[in-house]
C-alpha cells in the first residue's frame, strides 16, 4: 500500500514540476523581446478597455453551489455502494441495508434535485423577462423599503 | 503488480553489476517518467497530428504531409516551435496565479494515468481506490483552468475560464455517477480489480465480461460516461470554453509558446486518459472476447524464466491501446460532425437529462445486481442456454 | 529518516506557509491560492496517515468543490487589485494574540501528556471499513447527512436566487436607461 | 524528531498551527470570504487531528476498525462543503444587496 502511494506520489509529482521544468529549459533557447504591443492583453486588435479583473457572470456561481452538494453526495456514496456486492455475497439482511441506505440518501438528494428543477433554478435563464413576475415583486418589496 | 515492481526487478541485474542496488523511490520516478515522458506525452503530441489529419480527411484536404513520411513527424514540429517560442505574458496579468496554472492542470491530467492499467501486470500504482483517485486528481484540471483563465487579465479568458470551471464541474455528477454504478456492479475501486472482472465468462470463472455489456443499464450508462468525459475534456460539441468563433481561444488566450502547449498537450492527454478508464472500466481493458489473454501461453522461455508475462502484457497493451484509439477516433470524429452547444442547452443537458437519467440507472443497475446476485446478460444467456 | 518522513516534513512546511498566508497576504486572491497549498498538504497527510479515501475526498470536495467557489467569490470582490481588503497591521494585532495564546496552551497541554504508546499507519485499505461504519454504527448521521445536504442546498439556492435576478433586472436597466439617453 | 510520519505531537502541533491562522484569518479579515476561509483552514484542522489520533493511538481506542476517526473526518469535509454552499450564498446576497464584501459593513441584520 504504501508503496502504491508512493507510485501515485510520484506521478503527481513529476506531473506538477513538469512545466516549470520545461519552461526553464526552454528559457535557455527562446528569445525574449518583449514590446509594448505584444504585452496589452489580446482584444482582437483593440485598445483593451478596462480590466478583466472585475466581470463576473452571477449564473456560474448557482452552478457551482448546486453542484458542491450533488459531488459530496457522489463522493460520500462511494465507499457505501462499494459494499454492495460483498453485502449480497454475505447474504441476509446486509444487502437491504446497503441498498435502502444508499437509495434512501440518493432518494433525498433527487428531492432536492426535482425541486431546484421545478423552481427553475437551474434553468439557465436566457433572459429576465420569463421571471418577470418574481422579479415585479421583488422591486416592489425594495420599492417599499425605499419609500 | 505495478510497474516500479516491474522496474525494481532491475535490481538484480545492478546487484550482479555493481554490488548495490537502487531505492524503491528511484524506480516510482522511473515509472512515471516512463509513463508520462515517454508514453502520455509523444501519445498526446501524435494525437494532435491524427486530429489535423482526421480533419483533413473529413474536408478532403490532404493535411500535414511535410514532415516525415506522410507527415507524421509534424507534431516533433510543433512541439520543438513551440519550445522555442518567446514566451510572452501580459502586462496586467497576475505573475504568480499565471505561472502556476499550467501545473494544476497537468497533475490532473498526466498524474491521473498512474491508475491506467495498461495490461494485467503494467499499472503505474493499483490503488484500491484508483477510480476515485482519477476523479480526484480530475477536480484539480477545472481549478487550472479557472485560474489560468482569471489571471491572464483578458475578457475572452476569463469568460472561457468561467464557463470550462462551471462546465467541468457540472458533468463531474453525471462523470460520478456513471462510475458509481461500475463500482456498484463490481464491488471494487481499484482499477486492475475493476479490468480482472471483465473476463469473458468461463464456468465458475470471476468474469462478466465487458461491464458496457452487463446489463441495459450499463449500456445507457457508458454513453453517458462518454458524453460526461466529452464535456471534461472541452471537446466538441461541449468546447464551449474555447470556442474559437466566439471567444478567441477561450481560457488560453493569452497563453502563448510553451504554455500553450503544455494546455492542448494537456488537453490531449486528458481525451486519452478519459478513453483508457473508459476502455478500463466499461470495455473491458485488455480483454478480449471468447478468449482470456491471462490464459496466452507461446511457452517460450529463456533459461529458468518464462517470457510469458512479457508476451501477455504486449498483447495486452496493444488490445488496450486499440480500444483507447478507436475512442480517440470517435471523439475527433464528432468533432467534425456536431455543432456547439450552447451554454444554456449544455446544462440543461447536464442537470436535466444526464443526472436523472444516471441517477435511474445507478439504482437499475443496483436491482439487477441483485436480484442476479451480480450475473451479466451474458451469464444468464448461458446459463439458460446450457453453456456453463 | 525515510521517503515519509521528509514527505510528512514537506507538507508540514508547505501547510504551515500556506496558512499563515491565508491569515496574512493582503490579496484576498493569494489568500486563497495559500490555502489550497495547505489543503493540498494535508490531503497529503491524509495520504501519509493510510486515509487513502479520505486524501481523495479531500482532493474532491475541498480542491475540485470547495475552492472553486471561493474562487468565484474571490473573482466576485470588487478591487482585489486596490488591496482595500488589507487594514493595516493594527486590525491584525488582537486576533493573532489572542490566536497565540490558543496555540501555546493547546501545546503545552499537548506536552504534558505521555504519548509514548500509540501505533503506526498500517496502510489497509480504509474505504471499504468506511463503509461498513457508514451502513452500521452510523446509519442514522448518514441519513442526517442527506437530509442536512438537501436543506443546505434548497437553502443556499432560495439565499442566493434574488440577488441573481435582482442583479440581472439591475442590469436590464442599466441597459434601458442607456438606450433612452441615446434616443434623447 | 526522526520518525515524522508516526509522530502523534508533531501532526498536533502541525494542526495547531493550522487553527491558530484559522482563527487570525476568521477574526481578523475584512473581507467575508476571508472570514469563511479562516474556517476552512480550522476545520481542516479539526479534520487532520481525528485521523491522526485515529491511525497513531489505534490500539488505545475502543472498536478501532471502524475508523471512527475518518469517519468524522468524512463528516467534517461534508459539512464544511454545505456551509461553504451556504456562507457562499449568503455572501452572493450580501453582494447583491450593497455591492460589497466587507464584513464591517454588513452590520444591519435588515437587508
Amino acid at each position: 500500500m504504501l508503496q502504491e502511494f508512493g507510485n501515485a506520489l510520484s506521478f503527481i509529482i513529476l506531473a506538477a514540476i513538469l512545466p516549470p521544468v520545461i519552461l526553464i529549459l526552454g528559457s535557455f533557447f527562446r528569445p525574449s523581446f518583449p514590446h509594448e504591443g505584444k504585452l496589452t492583453s489580446y482584444e482582437c486588435g483593440e485598445l483593451p478597455e478596462g480590466s478583466a479583473y472585475i466581470m463576473f457572470n452571477n449564473r456560474f456561481y448557482l452552478v457551482a453551489i448546486v453542484f458542491l452538494v450533488f459531488d459530496v453526495e457522489v463522493a460520500l456514496l462511494f465507499p457505501v455502494l462499494l459494499l454492495f456486492r460483498e453485502a449480497i455475497e454475505i447474504g441476509g439482511p446486509s444487502a437491504l441495508q446497503v441498498f435502502s441506505l444508499a437509495f434512501a440518501f440518493l432518494g433525498v438528494l433527487f428531492v432536492g434535485l426535482v425541486y431546484e428543477w421545478k423552481t427553475g433554478d437551474i434553468d439557465w435563464v436566457k433572459d429576465a423577462s420569463d421571471r418577470r413576475d418574481v422579479l415585479l415583486s421583488h422591486e416592489q418589496q425594495a420599492d417599499g423599503r425605499a419609500s | 503488480m505495478s510497474l516500479a515492481e516491474f522496474l525494481s526487478g532491475l535490481n538484480t541485474i545492478l546487484n550482479h553489476l555493481f554490488g548495490t542496488g537502487l531505492p524503491m523511490f528511484v524506480f516510482s520516478l522511473l515509472s512515471a517518467v516512463i509513463v508520462i515522458l515517454l508514453f502520455v506525452m509523444p501519445l498526446g503530441g501524435v494525437s494532435t497530428y491524427i486530429e489535423r489529419k482526421i480533419a483533413a480527411d473529413f474536408q478532403e484536404r490532404i493535411g500535414p504531409n511535410r514532415v516525415g513520411p506522410l507527415g507524421i513527424l509534424q507534431f516533433m514540429a510543433d512541439g520543438l516551435k513551440m519550445f522555442l517560442k518567446e514566451d510572452t505574458m501580459p502586462r496586467n496579468a497576475d505573475r504568480m496565479v499565471y505561472n502556476i496554472a499550467p501545473s494544476f492542470v497537468t497533475a490532473g491530467s498526466f498524474g491521473a494515468f498512474a491508475v491506467v492499467p495498461f495490461s494485467a501486470y503494467i499499472i503505474g500504482a493499483d490503488l484500491n481506490i484508483g477510480v476515485f483517485f482519477a476523479m480526484a486528481l480530475g477536480s484539480l484540471v477545472s481549478l487550472g483552468v479557472l485560474l489560468g483563465a482569471w489571471s491572464s487579465d483578458n475578457k475572452w479568458s476569463l469568460l472561457g475560464g468561467m464557463r470550462g470551471a462551471a462546465q467541468m464541474v457540472s458533468y463531474e455528477i453525471p462523470l460520478g455517477l456513471a462510475v458509481l454504478s461500475v463500482v456498484t456492479i463490481c464491488g471494487s475501486m481499484s482499477m486492475h480489480q475493476l479490468v480482472g472482472m471483465q473476463a469473458w465468462p468461463t464456468a465458475g470463472g470471476e468474469g462478466h465480461f465487458w461491464n458496457v455489456f452487463h446489463n441495459p443499464f450499463m449500456f445507457v450508462n457508458f454513453f453517458i460516461f462518454f458524453i460526461a468525459a466529452l464535456a471534461e475534456c472541452n471537446r466538441v460539441p461541449f468546447d464551449l470554453p474555447e470556442a474559437e468563433s466566439e471567444l478567441v481561444s477561450g481560457f488560453n488566450t493569452e497563453f502563448s509558446g510553451m504554455r500553450f502547449g503544455l494546455y492542448a498537450l494537456s488537453e490531449f492527454a486528458d481525451v486519452i486518459l478519459f478513453a483508457c478508464i473508459a476502455t478500463a472500466i466499461f470495455l473491458g481493458g485488455w480483454h478480449l472476447p471468447f478468449f482470456d489473454l491471462q490464459n496466452l501461453n507461446l511457452g517460450l522461455t529463456i533459461g529458468e524464466m518464462s517470457l510469458n508475462p512479457l508476451i501477455q502484457s504486449l498483447v495486452m497493451i496493444g488490445v488496450f491501446l486499440t480500444k483507447v484509439a478507436l475512442l480517440v477516433f470517435i471523439v475527433m470524429w464528432l468533432r467534425w460532425t456536431l455543432p456547439r452547444l450552447r451554454v444554456d442547452q449544455l446544462m440543461n443537458l447536464c442537470w436535466k437529462y444526464l443526472i436523472p437519467i444516471s441517477f435511474f440507472n445507478l439504482i437499475g443497475a443496483a436491482v439487477w445486481t441483485w436480484v442476479f446476485e451480480g450475473q451479466s446478460l451474458l451469464q444468464l444467456v448461458g446459463k439458460v442456454l446450457g453453456v456453463y | 529518516m525515510t521517503i515519509a518522513d521528509i514527505f510528512v516534513g514537506a507538507c508540514f512546511i508547505l501547510g504551515a506557509f500556506g496558512a499563515f498566508f491565508t491569515a496574512f497576504h493582503p490579496n484576498i486572491l493569494y489568500a486563497a491560492i495559500s490555502l489550497i497549498l495547505s489543503l493540498l498538504s494535508v490531503a497529503g497527510l491524509y495520504g501519509a496517515l493510510g486515509a487513502d479515501f479520505l486524501a481523495a475526498a479531500q482532493l474532491i470536495i475541498y480542491i475540485g468543490g470547495i475552492l472553486i467557489v471561493i474562487l468565484f467569490a474571490v473573482m466576485m470582490s470588487e478591487d482585489i487589485y486596490k488591496k482595500r481588503f488589507f487594514e493595516g497591521a493594527k486590525k491584525y494585532i488582537w486576533p493573532t494574540i489572542f490566536s497565540g495564546i490558543v496555540f501555546v496552551t493547546l501545546t503545552r497541554v499537548m506536552m504534558q501528556v505521555d504519548w509514548s504508546n500509540g501505533s503506526t499507519p498500517d496502510f489497509e485499505p480504509t474505504s471499504r471499513a468506511m463503509g461498513w461504519a457508514l451502513v452500521g454504527p452510523y446509519a442514522v448521521t448518514f441519513q442526517y447527512v442527506a437530509i442536512i445536504l438537501l436543506f443546505g442546498l434548497i437553502g443556499a439556492v432560495i439565499i442566493a436566487r434574488p440577488a441573481i435576478k435582482m442583479k440581472q433586472r439591475a442590469a436590464e436597466i442599466a441597459v434601458e436607461d442607456n438606450t433612452e439617453e441615446k434616443d434623447a | 524528531m526522526m520518525n515524522l510520519a508516526s509522530n502523534l505531537p508533531a501532526f498536533l502541533a502541525f494542526s495547531f498551527l493550522l487553527f491558530s491562522f484559522g482563527i487570525v484569518a476568521a477574526l481578523s479579515r475584512k473581507s467575508a470570504i476571508g472570514v469563511f476561509m479562516g474556517v476552512e483552514l480550522m476545520l481542516n484542522a479539526a479534520a487532520l487531528n481525528f485521523v491522526a489520533f485515529q491511525t497513531l493511538r489505534r490500539g488505545v481506542v475502543e472498536n478501532g476498525h471502524w475508523l471512527h476517526g475518518h469517519i468524522f473526518s468524512l463528516f467534517v469535509i461534508i459539512l464544511a462543503a454545505i456551509e461553504a454552499a451556504v456562507a457562499l450564498a449568503i455572501v452572493l446576497r450580501i453582494f447583491g444587496n450593497r455591492q460589497t464584501i466587507d464584513m464591517d459593513r454588513a452590520t444591519e441584520l435588515k437587508g
